[in-house]
């Protein structure tokens, strides 16, 4: 199981990326809520699946699955959605500013 | 109504309290409301209101009723789906309720929508009148309106 | 204690000099600033009769001891020469200022970067610590820097100045890293110490590099060819910098440095062929230069690059010695050193004295271009004097000193070929041929700069005040220059004794120091060199004559073709083409920047992994694979791919939401309950977002982009996707060690709780959760503040 | 107990949430975040000394002891960074009260500037890589804040670059951190170091590593720099400063403890990949210096050149490299601060941001431009200024090295650094102005305060590099000599 | 047996959200898809009730209960998205 | 068999009758016309499906483990309140973005009340609207 | 015809009582099965959502007329708070006291700093994400 998500990984950081490298902000930011669910099984998978019991020391006696990485993912999870909401809010006004939400049209701050 | 069931939690914990037992759980809980449940059926009569209980049964009644449509309502979507062609004329058609109230409305709303072949789409403003998208309307027109004066007094024994 | 004296009283008056400045109003403050090098000068002298005994004041004051950085003073017969002409050149150049320059000028800065120059100055030619040498040579460029920008209104003086900066900084960094690299052969930053041990300096591989990379330096600030392209660009500074430090002082810093350098150096054939190759080329470039000029003062300062060549070519001339080491036959090369020294001295006299003239010219009649100047010489008959005195010295005419160190280098050049190491057998000959014929063209600008300006016609309709002789005050300085010049020539015995001779012990310390005097004398027979001076005026009269003939030789160097055009269009080129460059990729598009990340980030990790050929992958300690988890990973791909090709907005959100509720299903069967219930919660907060958002965002549209580009992304993700996969598979095989969470099992009884994860999160970790927390709390409070402070209305957008 | 280590990090987080309840009491707010971060740096200043009499400190919280807790570790290394930083987060702040406005002020700037200062303290004291990545975080979304506060058309899309790259750098640290988790099964940085030296590090090893250099990279603007320019010169002018001095500077400190502390064993790869993405970043940011027209790129690329530089001197990895780059490490956030103040003042000045639209200024504000001129030099490495010795000790160890291509590189960046500043220098500072005195706007009296207190720093950098010495000598040797840190850590085994 | 019929039931209920997902994908209209992913959501509860059985564990009944409550308020959003544009209104037009 | 294993049985052949009716009725969403009949598959047999999973693991929890699930019991109820709701709610936003009835359908009294003859679409609908003239 | 959400708010009235019920016991529950003080403050500040989404900003103001990014700076305070309060009694950063109390009625209870750390957690939950949401709904 652990290889096929990690595959399932690769695939969807592979769409990912896909979408990042487009040129719309919406997609873009789809790019990295796909991204983090990746890293998110990503990490469990480097833990182990499957390899024991709920970590719930009230159901059962063990052993117990990897639960560092369950922990991990947690604060990433959250810190991840605080991220995606902000860049969310960040997006809207750049756009409402900008008039464009195509990043190819938007221009740099090189100068001339 | 509901202070008697108040009072058949506090008989409950009263129970619980005495019987004083440091292993007492769930099951000694559920022995204190059985007799919070006699005690108050013997007395409900001081409160000069309805047994608490003889409502809930008129709700699980209710509950039932909702089952046993949601029951037939699936299953006839599930012929509808598993008919090889569709033969079917949906449409919206309205119905007026004379149930008031917004707990009525919704109730009524909600098993109609699990009755089968229809689903509550608008509410007017004043709510008495309810806009129905029927899967089939000549069927739907028939056992619709067949079920729908049942639910309506289903509702209102509970609620009056 | 005078040492560190002479080098702190500039700075500290520097310092004062704004603040004395302001309530100084009345009086020229260049009286006051006149003091210091006064001051200094005399107590110098009094020095003079113990450092020619041989001896020599160091003494060390630490800065950064822990990395062998000190502050080393030391004060021998080398320095002494350099200090003394820095104050004494200093107090004329000074007292000549104070009439060259009005109340108007805003001369608390340049008296404020006037001493700082000095003070840089002393503590260039002081330290015998390098780093310590290296940071006052970079604040003699700075110095240097703002006195040529004095007048920086003038688009002229603000190039000018840049130039200097940046060649001579450049220089000053390669020097840097030659000191450094000398540092790593010998260990010391001392110059005494690593002259202490040449011999094992020399045999180090670094040795050439740590030579050249010093060498640099010293040509940059000595304006050999090719970087003397700075110094005629110099000129824009007042004329009394261009006389103190662009002819006497600052320009002779390299010099300094490599006479200071050669007893480590010096032995080695590159040593001896770079300083003294450079300088022959330096010579005759200038000199060559100086005639094509109008302006005076470029006409000096060429001359004045051709001078420089010239010590620099006796320096490397006398190298030679060092190669040889101490014997009867080797002491003939010494005397290049010597005439060397002599030199210095002599073209700090007569040069000095010559941009005086000119200054007091440009002064009095508002111009320098010799075009337009004439028939000064009855006006301004003080002032033809100097120019003549300066000029024929200049030139090696006698009764002047440049005659006698003139004809000294021609000796130097004709005793070299006696050199038979070095393969001087064979080239040698150039060092006599193109010495002459520098002479040569340093007769005919000498006589340029007389003829053109005091004689011929007097053209007044072009000169823009009428001219009159300067007042006296300016006069003083070049007088006494010129005297100088004179003296010299009638009594230089004194100043090889007392002088030069220290010097020579300070250049060739294991040479005996009664061998390295050498008798000056202005007769000494009808010598090849003598012949050679004679051979000069001839040719030179004859040259200046046929001038307005053979000028058109110049026109074979085109414009186009100078060494400054291809200095400036070396900038330019590198300024455009580097924005070009810079444009190119930094073209302010995401999804480039996005690319290159991604393609760095597969290139060098999977280009790693592959070639290492770290891949291992073996699925047998997987955990077993249910029917419904496949359907689910297909449903996943599906999902996925499905989100590559959606067309509305909302499509896209809710396949995402499909993944995220997937993904917390998995979590459901790997046995994680609070990812579960987190995923989903925040998974839908999350979709919630996105369409609250929409009511601001557009839809998508179509990505109109070319199918080549379409793929290169594709590959480019597919390779990101591989890459985290392949080292992910590898990853997964990796079981050398036990987890550390094994520890964490025991939560109950360490902390009490029965979820291990939570646990963690709120215990065993809960430092993690605390700053989670936070984060979450600066998003949420970003947030409301990004949506509530908006750009104010007619604001200015400084960009647009 | 050594509880004092955590204080960097929680002190500026409660003032920050206290601030939030005192909106609208901007003299107070004022007050209260200059004290936050004065007090700071009091506290880094005793830790630093106390570090120096009993070496290496650690504070396990809860108790939980290394490597199942997380830790702060203050090492000389992390401790000077983090003085270094918040001495000059307060002259920021300075320069912020007269100069950021009460829009902003209202609108939780100086929470956003704590909470910045907490997430960059945490970054430099965190003994754990986990914790490393929230505190990261913390930091991240304060700056991301920050660089769009305002609401400015070009900021807004800046920033929005800024914070997607980022994010996908978080992730790629995420991918780093599960592959590390992976293959050693901890977190503790102490003891991943411990379990690479027990099995070498082997390829699978250096390929997370690797990973972690490219994550690193990103933030320290490392070779994967472009997002910097763009986002340095969108948000205002204190913003700026505080970014160049303290962004990079967290990832340049993740490099250094990532390769001389957890994964230093495989340098044939790593520090030769790190020299060589040094001389590239180097060569790149020139360019990109040489070619500017805008200040505030030029500034920006000049951070580039900076962060190149120090790099060299972990590619080089010895520990006289180490405090060379520890020395230069500091100068540059003293000198970039600066040096962003001061290109922002100069845009507010003129309202121009091409240099060659900007004239005269040193006649109308003369110690604002000398000030610009002793950075300027600072920042070219000229001595006695507080860049030349860490230059000199980067430069020495790598010609000792034979690292002769990166030295030629670095020494010649310092040129062009000197080149395109004096280019500024000398088209804006110099030349003829039109403004009269009366009609120039006035430099606000506590902006010019923080200018002259830094190029005090600046000054006393470079001639008081002794004072330091021993701090920085200190923190080499412990990057030399990973076992002292681990030991402290771990306990001797 | 149990536990194959188990599977089976899980088999059948991924199959089912396969299935919706083709509606997801393909709309084609907005609520098409609200409904699609809703009724995802809702086979996701019961499947994580079988995984419960067959981890025999009841650490995912929370997860029952939230996936629920999820599924309609996203459906409440997204019907009011769809509706009228905004989810949340500043004030009700009624 | 006791009597443990026997309802153990029924609870899991009421999760499998529920596995069974889900798949059906998510094929009904993929067979019926349009939006709404569509809905009418998931607020009734989706319900059914997901009611008839829970209750069996109800059933199957009290009867191995003892063990009595409030959470199920309310997960149930919750499901049982809102799936109608949900139901309801969908249509009406899709009739009110104009979402057309299936070709075929018979009479539409809620049309004439609604929108009358206007004709205008409301502004935030625009990416329906596309969708339904590339149908038209 | 205007909408009539009659059935939306009467089932909502009823179901956010189930999902506020649930957010507190997730949070208690924290401690020996899933839950905790975020997972309790993401279903509270969802049921606070849901009251958004049937309601409108106006009226759930009137019935809450709490500051929410208060709440959510008052829970960070709570959550920082008790990891500070450590510092005073000379024991790491962070340390947790806890102890087991014998409460008439609940029995042997566990009662911890803990549980103020996680509502601190819960607090600046609910708090953050009701700010996000109200801030996007409101802006113009
Ligand atoms: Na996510
Ligand atoms: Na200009």
């Amino acid at each position: 199981m652990e290889s096929l998500i990690v595959i399932l990984v690769g695939i969807l950081v592979a769409v990912a990326t896909y979408l990042i490298l487009s040129r719309t902000v919406i997609r873009v930011i789809l790019g990295t809520a796909v991204l983090s669910h990746a890293v998110h099984l990503l990490i469990l998978s480097v833990g182990g699946l499957k390899k024991g019991a709920v970590p719930l020391l009230s159901q059962s006696d063990g052993p117990y699955t990897d639960a560092l990485p369950q922990a991990l993912i947690l604060t990433a999870i959250v810190i991840s959605f605080a991220v995606t909401a902000f860049v969310l809010v960040l997006a809207y006004r750049m756009y409402s500013t900008n008039g464009t939400d195509d990043f190819s049209k938007l221009g740099g701050s090189s100068d001339e | 109504m509901f202070g008697q069931f108040i009072l058949n939690l506090f008989i409950a914990t009263l129970w619980f309290l005495l019987k004083d037992d440091p292993t007492a759980g769930f099951p000694t809980f559920v022995a204190g409301f059985l007799v919070g449940i006699f005690i108050l059926y013997a007395m409900h009569r001081f409160f000069g209101t309805q047994f608490y209980l003889r409502r809930v049964i008129k709700v699980f009644k209710l509950m039932m009723l909702f089952i046993r449509e949601l029951t037939l309502s699936s299953f006839a979507v599930i012929h509808q789906v598993m008919t090889p062609k569709l033969k079917i004329t949906p449409g919206i058609i309205t119905y007026r309720t004379e149930l008031r109230g917004d707990w009525e409305i919704t109730v009524l709303a909600i098993l109609l929508t699990l009755t089968p072949g229809s689903v509550v789409m608008e509410v007017t403003e004043n709510g008495d009148m309810f806009y129905i998208h029927a899967m089939d309307i000549e069927e739907s027109k028939e056992t619709l309106l067949r079920s729908i004066g049942k639910f309506e007094r289903a509702i209102m024994e509970v609620t009056r | 204690m005078i040492v560190e004296l002479a080098i702190l009283l500039p700075f500290i008056m520097a310092a004062a000099i704004p603040f004395i400045y302001k309530h100084l109003k009345k009086v020229h403050i260049g009286w006051l600033v006149l003091t210091i090098p006064v001051v200094l000068f005399s107590i110098l002298t009094t020095y003079i009769p113990r450092i020619a005994d041989g001896q020599t004041f160091t003494k060390t004051y630490e800065w950064i001891p822990s990395f062998n950085i000190s502050f080393t003073t030391y004060l021998d017969g080398l320095s002494m020469i350099l200090s003394l002409l820095i104050t004494g050149v200093g107090s004329l150049v000074i007292l000549y200022s104070i009439f060259y320059l009005s109340t108007k000028e805003s001369l608390h800065h340049f008296y404020c970067y006037l001493l700082l120059f000095m003070g840089a100055m002393l503590g260039v030619v002081f330290s015998d610590h390098l780093m310590v040498l290296y940071a006052f040579w970079e604040l003699t460029s700075v110095s240097s820097f703002l006195l040529i920008a004095f007048w920086h209104h003038r688009k002229a003086s603000r190039a000018g100045a840049r130039k200097a900066m940046t060649i001579t900084v450049t220089g000053g960094v390669a020097m840097l890293a030659g000191f450094l690299t000398l540092y790593t052969i010998a260990g010391t930053f001392s110059i005494r110490e690593l002259i202490a041990n040449v011999d094992m300096i020399q045999e180090h591989a670094l040795f050439i590099p740590a030579m050249l990379l010093v060498l640099l330096g010293a040509f940059t600030k000595s304006a050999q060819f090719p970087f003397h392209i700075w110094l005629p660009d110099a000129m824009e500074a007042p004329t009394p910098v261009s006389a103190y430090l662009h002819s006497a002082t600052m320009v002779k810093a390299g010099i300094y440095l490599v006479a200071r350098m050669s007893p480590v150096f010096g032995g080695h054939e590159v040593w001896f062929w770079t300083v003294a190759g450079v300088g022959i080329i330096t010579l005759f470039w200038g000199s060559f230069n100086a005639v094509r000029q109008f302006d005076l003062k470029a006409l000096l300062a060429y001359s004045t690059v051709s001078q420089l060549g010239l010590i620099m070519s006796l320096f490397g001339l006398g190298s030679a010695a060092h190669a040889l080491g101490y014997s009867q036959e080797s002491l003939i090369y010494t005397q290049a050193t010597f005439a060397a020294l002599f030199h210095l001295i002599n073209h700090s006299t007569f040069k000095g004295a010559l941009f005086m003239m000119v200054g007091i010219v440009d002064h009095e009649v508002g111009t320098r271009d010799i075009r337009r100047l004439g028939g000064l010489m009855a006006l301004m008959p003080f002032t033809f004097t100097i120019a003549v005195i300066g000029s024929m010295s200049m030139a090696g005419l006698p009764p002047f000193n440049g005659f006698l160190s003139k004809e000294m280098f021609f000796k130097a050049t004709v005793d070299i070929l006696q050199l038979n190491i070095f393969s001087v057998e064979s080239f040698g000959f150039i060092f006599p041929v193109v010495a002459w014929t520098a002479s040569v063209f340093t007769f005919v600008y000498c006589v340029i700069i007389v003829g053109r300006t005091f004689f011929g016609k007097l053209q007044p309709d072009r000169l823009e005040k009428p001219p009159h002789e300067a007042p006296i005050g300016m006069l003083i300085s070049p007088f006494v220059l010129v005297a100088f010049v004179i003296g010299i020539f009638f009594f230089p015995n004194i100043l090889g004794h007392y002088i030069l001779a220290p010097a020579m012990q300070s250049i060739y310390p294991t040479f005996p120091a009664d061998e390295l005097t050498m008798k000056i004398s202005a007769l000494h027979g009808l010598s090849t060199e003598l012949l050679m001076t004679i051979g000069v005026i001839i040719i030179g009269v004859l040259l200046y004559r046929s001038l307005p003939k053979w000028r058109a030789v110049y026109q074979l160097f085109s414009q186009k073709y100078t060494l400054n055009a291809y200095y400036e269009r070396i900038i330019g080129f590198s300024e455009s083409k580097s924005g070009w460059f810079t444009r190119l990729y930094m073209n302010g598009n995401l999804t480039y920047y996005f690319i290159y990340i991604y393609v760095i980030f597969v290139s060098i990790v999977a280009g790693y992994f592959v070639l290492s050929d770290a891949f291992v992958w073996s699925p047998a300690n997987d955990s077993a694979v249910e029917y419904y988890e496949l359907i689910l990973l297909f449903i996943m791909v599906f999902a996925a791919v499905a989100l590559l090709f959606a067309k509305g907005r909302i499509t896209t959100v809710l396949l995402n939401g499909v993944l995220g509720y997937s993904v917390a299903f998995f979590f459901v069967v790997f046995r994680a309950p609070d990812l579960a219930l987190t995923q989903l919660v925040v998974e839908s907060v999350t979709t919630a977002l996105f369409l609250l958002c929409f009511k601001f965002l557009p839809d998508l549209t179509k990505e109109n982009v070319s199918r080549a580009v379409k793929f290169s992304k594709a590959t480019i993700s597919i390779f990101v996707g591989a890459t985290v996969t392949l080292v992910g598979l590898t990853v997964l095989h990796y079981e050398k060690f036990e987890p550390i969470s094994a520890y964490f099992e025991d939560s109950y009884n360490l902390a009490g709780g029965k979820n291990i994860v939570n646990t963690i999160l709120g215990d065993f970790r809960a430092f993690d959760t605390m700053l989670e927390v936070v984060v979450l709390f600066i998003a949420g409070l970003g947030i409301y503040s990004l949506i509530k402070l908006k750009a104010k209305k007619g604001e200015s957008d400084i960009e647009n | 107990m050594n509880n004092i280590i955590v204080l960097p990090l929680i002190i500026p987080i409660v003032t920050a949430i206290f601030l939030v309840f005192l909106r609208h009491h901007i003299r107070l707010q004022r007050i209260v975040s200059l004290v936050t971060v004065v007090a700071i740096s009091v506290i880094a200043f005793i830790l630093l000394l106390e570090v120096q009499a009993n070496g290496i400190m650690k504070i396990d919280f809860s108790g939980w002891l290394p490597p199942f807790g997380i830790l702060f570790v203050a090492d000389s290394f992390s401790i000077i960074l983090v003085l270094t930083a918040n001495i000059i987060t307060a002259i920021c702040l300075i320069y912020a009260f007269s100069t950021i406005g009460e829009r902003h002020e209202r609108m939780y700037f100086y929470p956003f500037v704590l909470f910045l200062i907490a997430g960059v303290n945490g970054s430099f004291l965190t003994g754990d890589i986990f914790n490393l990545f929230v505190c990261f975080e913390v930091m991240l979304l304060a700056s991301y804040v920050l660089v769009a506060l305002g609401g400015e058309k070009f900021q807004l899309r800046e920033s929005l670059k800024y914070v997607l790259i980022n994010v996908v750098a978080s992730w790629m640290f995420l991918v780093a951190l599960a592959y590390l988790y992976g293959t050693l099964k901890t977190l503790n940085m102490a003891h991943i170091a411990v379990r690479v030296a027990e099995v070498g590090q082997d390829p699978v090893l250096t390929t997370v590593a690797i990973l972690f250099l490219i994550v690193f990279s990103l933030k320290a603007g490392l070779l994967l720099f472009f997002w910097l320019p763009g986002s340095y010169s969108a948000p205002p002018t204190v913003v700026q400063a505080l970014f160049a001095a303290l962004l990079t500077k967290v990832g340049i400190y993740a490099l250094f403890r990532t390769f001389t502390l957890m994964f230093p064993l495989n340098t044939d790869v790593t520090h030769t990949l790190i020299g060589v993405m040094a001389g590239i970043t180097i060569v790149l940011g020139c360019l990109g210096a040489l070619s500017g027209h805008d200040v505030r790129t030029i500034a920006a690329y000049n951070v580039i050149i900076g962060v190149g530089f120090i790099m060299i001197g972990l590619a080089v990895g010895t520990e006289q490299a180490f405090a060379g780059a520890i020395y230069y490490l500091i100068h540059d956030m003293f000198a970039k601060a600066l040096l962003f103040l001061i290109v922002g003042t100069m845009v507010y000045l003129t309202g121009e941001i091409i240099i060659k639209n900007m004239n005269g200024l040193i006649r109308n504000y003369p110690l604002f431009g000398w000030i610009y001129f002793i950075v300027m030099c600072a920042l070219a490495g000229i001595p006695p200024l507080s860049g030349f010795i860490g230059k000199v000790l980067i430069g020495q160890q790598a010609v000792e090295g034979g690292f002769y291509v990166l030295l030629a590189i670095g020494f010649g960046s310092s040129v062009i650094v000197l080149y395109s500043l004096l280019r500024i220098f000398l088209a804006a500072f110099f030349g003829e102005t039109s403004v009269s005195e009366e009609d120039k706007k006035p430099i606000p009296k506590a902006a010019m305060a923080s200018f002259v207190m830094l190029a005090l720093c600046i000054i006393a950098l470079g001639l008081g590099a002794e004072g330091i010495a021993i701090y920085v000598e200190d923190a080499a040797r412990t990057l030399a000599n990973p076992a002292i840190y681990i030991e402290a850590i771990l306990g001797a085994k | 047996m149990i536990e194959k019929i188990l599977l089976i039931s899980l088999v059948l209920f991924m199959i089912a959200i396969a299935l919706l997902l083709y509606r997801v994908i393909v709309g084609p209209s907005m609520p098409d898809r609200a409904i699609g992913l809703d009724t995802i959501g809702v086979n996701l509860v019961s499947s994580i009730a079988i995984v419960s059985i067959l981890l025999n564990t009841k650490a995912f009944l929370e997860a029952i209960l939230i996936l629920g409550i999820l599924a309609f308020i996203g459906t409440i959003a997204f019907s009011k998205y769809i509706e009228r544009g905004v989810i949340v209104e500043r004030k009700s037009n009624r | 068999m006791n009597v443990s294993q026997i309802v153990e049985w029924v609870a899991v052949l009421m999760i499998l009758f529920g596995a069974i009716i889900s798949v059906v009725s998510a094929f009904g969403m993929i067979r019926l016309p349009d939006v709404y009949t569509r809905s009418h598959a998931a607020t009734k047999s989706a319900t059914l499906s997901v009611l008839a999973c829970l209750s069996g693991a109800f059933i199957y929890f009290w009867s191995h483990d003892g063990y009595v699930s409030i959470r199920l019991i309310l997960g149930i109820i919750f499901v049982f309140i809102t799936a109608p709701v949900a139901g309801h709610l969908v249509c009406r936003a899709a009739y009110r973005s104009r979402v057309p009835l299936a070709e075929g359908s018979g009479e539409d009294l809620l049309k004439p009340v609604l929108f009358g003859d206007e004709t205008t679409v409301s502004e935030h609908s625009e990416e329906l609207s596309i969708k339904l003239e590339k149908k038209e | 015809m205007k909408i009539n959400d009659v059935i939306l708010r009467t089932v909502v009235k009823a179901v956010v009582f189930i999902i506020l019920t649930l957010g507190v016991y997730l949070f208690f529950a924290g401690h020996n099965a899933p839950g905790g003080g975020f997972i309790g403050g993401l279903v509270l500040g969802s049921a606070v959502v849901l009251l958004y989404l049937t309601y409108d900003i106006e009226t759930v103001h009137k019935g809450m007329p709490f500051d929410f990014k208060k709440v959510a700076a008052f829970g960070v305070l709570l959550a920082t708070g008790t990891a500070v309060v450590s510092i005073f009694f000379d024991v790491p950063f962070l340390t947790q006291a806890d102890r087991y109390f014998n409460f008439p009625l609940l029995g042997e209870t566990h009662l911890s700093t803990v549980m103020i750390f996680e509502a601190g957690v819960a607090l600046t939950v609910i708090g953050t994400l009701v700010t996000i949401i109200l801030s996007i709904s409101e802006d113009e």
